[in-house]
């Protein structure tokens, strides 16, 4: 029977949740530091009950609990109502703690993870290079051993929060003589060290969220290696699957189509609403059946998680169909908003909600095609992995 | 929280799919389609045995007592095997008969609908929506003609959708005239309807819930159609051979195959949700089910156009199967009103 | 200067065909048998006056003019105007007899140009095979030369006019041990013999406009082969490349566009003109400007005709384009049908204009993706011969 | 018969592109849009000293007496060269004094327009369309707030939209006042000019025919743009490798470059015969305008948004060139009115 409740036993669960958040969080904790006392003792308390970083070993910080998909839901969402502190995020919790859980020794797992859940240690990504774009089979970064120190030097780019990251994660070259792949390691970084230059990328929006990072001679310990050497490319794509599924995270797309109603109903055409064009009336339904479409197949992916099952076909999809209906959506705002479009928006953050707004929103669609793997990437992924068909020839064995 | 089918559901859609392509095989799809056949009893009648007539309806008339989200997962194993005779017609005035609060009415037709010896279509006149019926009801008789009714000669109790928004029951017989129509989508036959004092039995239920449903089974025959063009494709993609390459190898068609699988993966938990939320009458649930036909009706023609385009010469010729489900997209987009319209519904239903 | 008049030169040329229109032609000619004695001695006297069949010497029956592009455009246009017989049409004009002239024997020349141009031998193409598409070079019917006769076997598809046709030039493999088109050659073969079966296609609309023809012990004679054994790709890629260029032919897309107008114009939408709904206004004012843009290329293409400069670009795309808006046009004209598409449409030349005759349309826009090249094909080629893109590795030298 | 441009045409063009190029190159690009400057001074002048100010004005005032065909192979150009300071809007001024009969005022304005002495802009208020324009006019002063002029604080003559369709040439200084905005595209800088009785001159001219040409001049712009997106996409696709390959033999890419290629070099000759059609005041001539300003609008757009996602990351970087046509596309879009209300306009001007 389809039922998207979570169940008696889950209302229960949320119940406690949001009981013990009525105790525990004051709501204006956040004010000021985000790291503040009160936030990381709200964290400790809700991590000892179980309701943060379930799927880390206790011994890491963790509360190492069952997998338990609905559980993570309701957290989420008690936490969400609440507006209470989740875990940290970013990319250490995403991508580096799930790699050392698997394939990381004792003694990194020991040094790294707890520092990285409590926000200690914040974590940039160093995968992409100039020129390399998807295909990090071309990794140049090069390391060589120099006794018991990595010595690195080469340049890394399209790292997130390259600005306040302590560490990097990094794919380096450091078999010069081995064929592709088979030359890369994982390396740890302390980024904090001479020899680091970073340098933000400004994006087109005028934002920078990404940088480029050089390294000229930078060391970082023999036995900061995830994985054996040559093995880096294997350990990069270990990615974390621990209650990975949610409905909330997936309906970002639908929380930027209720601020596209929301435009076109502010938006005035000789005097009316726009949203009383039939021209704009069609294309946001045309819109609405993508997007619910998007938001219910996330309701299959969960519910598909949550019962152990693969997500199959849809779940390699996700993430194309909401940067086409993204582009969808930019395309009608950049229509409603009209001569707004000329001038920039104010900086984030600012008052005022001008329609001009929606311009790094258009813009920002712009990025998602990119951000990820570009859309033909996915393309060739859903084909490949989701049809079954065969291999590009020109993509050879990569 | 449960939102895929249960293996139960599965093995149902398994046995739909399994008794369609064994009495609906291509050979016999093709001679129905260059036939003049109202429908192919043989494969409709193994269909009812198996209980489809009877899905939603009440266990005491020998249904099954399913929701709308099993139908909608048999539509779609049905549409996808280009089922000949009028399943969402036939639902719908199950439905309808079963909402009536008459002990006699139900009696008299729900054992028949269920067992599928009763075969039941629907009349709605007008543009399709409620609000445009247009058969006049006075006295006991109906009057009107209804432009596009499916398997009209085999029917033994047409749905009727009289003016003011009304539902009726009316025997073939006195005061009915079918006049058949050379169709389109030549799986699904469409007569003309003309009702000439025909007497009628008036039905005091919710026609928008019927009509509802109708939307929601018909977004999933569609669903099945657009499924089943795709697969086609990809088939023959990974078959067919090019400049020494099978051409599912060409990075370009390949990119298109996933389009079309974007097209209607994603569609699929659409038409569950729109089912869902019939079945438990949430607030939503009017306008999921008119997103979903809007939505499925366009992806199942653009889908099927991709298809042609992707086959090259063969898949535009009137032997190859995918010809059928071309023209099953044709019907779905029209049927009960076309995507224009129930967007159009959708948006003045949120209040916008 | 632009100047989309063709000037006093080609206005006095206009009056004096016309002249000689106003007096050989009888409009009520055409009833009756299409080739009867009055249409054969309009062309024939219009031939002798150098209007038709210009780029083809006289010793074959041509007027042997000297290329004009504007001299022929205004022929084409004065014998639209007069409703005249224009040169007799088909596979033959447009693919065999340029073949011939650039390629044939002298004896080839004469046996087959003349009964060509008088409508005597009809033309199918026979390059297509099950199984071959776009890739010719797998062509699998096969000819083994028996003394002084080829005997051919095997199977050729799409052959348009398959059903009428006399005649078929033809790729057939001759040349078993060569690799792929080197084992190709280009034969000539009369198709009112013992061993030709004809099968005609249906298509989706479910008209038969080509054929499938089968060949069992089919002869021809030995010297009915046009170039060399193994050169018959090369053969077959010869094109008509005299007074080529037209403005009338590349406005299909406009009488169409005039045409779906109409539609959106009769058609009644609760009571009221379709056309006055803004999302179909939309809708015509967007595909209005593709075939503007259609249209006035087509003026560019034929003045750098004129010019005797090459077509460039543009000249790669102009069948993509009436393709892609052929395509748009359908999906507006299957909105404005509505219920009409549940309907078989009439058969073609029957009286009504139900709105249900687009389906044909609708329909069609599905062929032409296919006729002549996909579309997938026809964007290759714009990228390579037209931006210069390297090949795709998959095809190799094909 | 002549429907191409002229080997003149062609050395003209290539003047112009090699001048820009010079004078403006992507260092100097960057710099400017980076900084705070109304327009690019040196590549004004060297682009004026070239005759592009007086491109069609009469050879008595130092112009070239060319047509709109040689203007807007002109801007194509231009806009293809990302050009800074206010080419389209000073030609329109240019035209709309040459139209005016009045020979005291041709004499005053005319030779410093066609030097590029006299800079000049356009104050169109309202929703850009003549019809909507509101700054009001009496007693020879004009008074009301125009939102976006470009190059106001260099301009030394505004061509001013009034209330009722007129325009009125006014100069800065008395009762003018500029507000610089934070402009989209930093090619282009744009202000709001308030007018508080500022003394004007009423032009007894056809204010559409102005307007018009302004609409085909955008189109060639715009044109410019994305022939610049496409090439920049191109040459970007041959030289980057990924996989031991030139991007650009990826079929699925070589097939969006072809896309891209297909929405730009189809629409040059609608571009030529707007302006052709303007030039010979054919009945089409209007309805051609705002065709093809729509479809150029979205044609850059469509482009610029297709030329980032083939470039990938780099392509979404403020440092890269791209970002400046993609910027420009906004301008281009919204300046002189959207696509959809001149594809409304000219929907409406046929009659349908």
């Amino acid at each position: 029977m389809f039922d998207l409740r979570y169940g008696a036993e889950a209302e229960l669960f949320r119940q406690e949740v949001s009981g013990f958040l009525a105790d525990a969080w004051r709501p204006d904790g956040r004010r000021g530091d985000a790291l503040s006392e009160h936030v990381r003792d709200v964290r400790s308390a809700a991590t000892e009950r179980g309701y943060l970083y379930r799927g880390i070993p206790k011994r890491y910080g963790g509360s190492e609990q069952p997998l338990d998909i609905v559980r993570a839901q309701v957290i989420r969402e008690a936490f969400a109502a609440a507006r209470a502190p989740m875990e940290i995020g970013g990319n250490g919790m995403a991508m580096l703690v799930p790699t050392l859980l698997e394939r990381g020794t004792e003694a990194q797992r020991e040094r790294f993870i707890r520092s990285t859940l409590d926000g200690t240690y914040i974590w940039g990504q160093g995968y992409s290079e100039p020129g390399s774009g998807s295909d990090l089979a071309s990794v140049r970064c090069r390391g060589e051993l120099d006794r018991d120190e990595w010595v690195i030097n080469g340049q890394k780019t399209w790292t997130s929060d390259g600005a306040r990251a302590t560490h990097m994660f990094a794919l380096i070259r450091t078999e010069p003589h081995a064929p592709n792949h088979a030359g890369i390691s994982y390396l740890l970084i302390d980024l904090n060290q001479p020899g680091v230059t970073r340098r933000p990328i400004r994006q087109i929006t005028g934002e920078a969220t990404f940088s480029e990072i050089f390294f000229e001679d930078v060391r970082t310990p023999a036995d900061w290696i995830v994985g054996a050497r040559g093995e880096g490319w294997a350990v990069s794509r270990t990615t974390l699957k621990h209650e990975r599924a949610s409905i909330g995270s997936a309906d970002a797309l639908g929380g930027t189509f209720a601020k596209l109603v929301d435009l076109a109903r502010t938006t005035l055409r000789d005097g009316r609403p726009a949203i009383e064009d039939p021209v704009v009336r069609e294309t946001l339904g045309r819109i609405e059946g993508w997007v619910l479409a998007h938001r219910c197949s996330s309701y299959r992916l969960f519910s598909l998680a949550a019962a152990g099952e693969e997500p199959g076909l849809v779940g390699l999809m996700m993430k194309l169909l909401l940067t086409e209906t993204g582009h969808d959506m930019a395309l009608l705002a950049q229509e409603l908003i009209g001569d707004a479009a000329l001038i920039e928006p104010a900086p984030p953050g600012t008052r005022g909600r001008g329609s001009e707004k929606w311009l790094d929103q258009i813009l920002g669609t712009l990025g998602n095609s990119i951000a990820g793997g570009t859309t033909n990437i996915q393309r060739g992924i859903i084909a490949e992995r989701g049809l079954g068909l065969p291999r590009d020839l020109a993509m050879g064995s990569a | 929280m449960r939102f895929h089918p249960t293996d139960e559901q599965l093995q149902i859609q398994d046995a739909l799919r399994g008794t369609l392509a064994d009495t609906l095989p291509p050979a016999a799809l093709h001679r129905l389609v260059d036939g003049d056949a109202e429908l192919d009893v043989e494969s409709w009648q193994a269909l009812m045995a198996l209980g489809v007539g009877g899905l939603m309806l009440p266990e005491a008339a020998g249904g099954a007592a399913l929701s709308l989200v099993d139908a909608v997962l048999a539509v779609e194993v049905l549409g996808a095997g280009a089922v000949s005779g009028p399943v969402v017609p036939h639902l719908m005035a199950g439905l309808a008969v079963a909402a009536s609060a008459d002990p006699a009415l139900r009696e008299r037709w729900l054992p028949g609908l269920a067992s599928g010896e009763t075969i039941a279509t629907i009349a709605f006149g007008g543009a399709w929506v409620p609000e445009s019926w247009d058969v006049a009801i006075a006295d006991g008789r109906v009057t009107g003609a209804v432009q596009f009714v499916q398997a009209a000669g085999a029917a033994a109790l047409f749905l009727v959708g009289v003016a003011g928004g009304g539902l009726a029951l009316v025997e073939p017989g006195e005061g009915v005239r079918i006049e058949p129509l050379a169709s389109e989508d030549r799986s699904r036959r469409l007569s003309r309807v003309v009702f000439d004092g025909a007497p009628a039995t008036p039905l005091a239920i919710d026609s928008g819930r019927v009509f509802d449903a109708g939307l929601v089974l018909i977004a999933a025959d569609a669903l099945g159609g657009a499924q089943r063009a795709t697969d086609m494709t990809v088939a023959y993609a990974k078959d067919r051979e090019q400049f020494g390459q099978p051409i599912g190898r060409f990075q370009a068609l390949k990119h298109q195959l996933a389009t079309m699988a974007l097209e209607v993966e994603p569609a699929r938990a659409l038409v569950w949700y729109a089912a869902y939320a019939w079945d438990r009458a949430l607030p939503d649930a009017q306008r999921s089910a008119a997103i979903a036909k809007a939505h499925l009706a366009d992806r199942f023609t653009s889908v099927a156009r991709a298809a042609v385009a992707a086959h090259g010469g063969i898949g535009y010729t009137w032997e190859y199967d995918l010809s059928i489900w071309v023209r099953r997209a044709f019907f779905d987009r029209a049927f009960l009103g076309g995507p224009s319209v129930h967007r159009a519904r959708a948006v003045a239903l949120a209040g916008w």
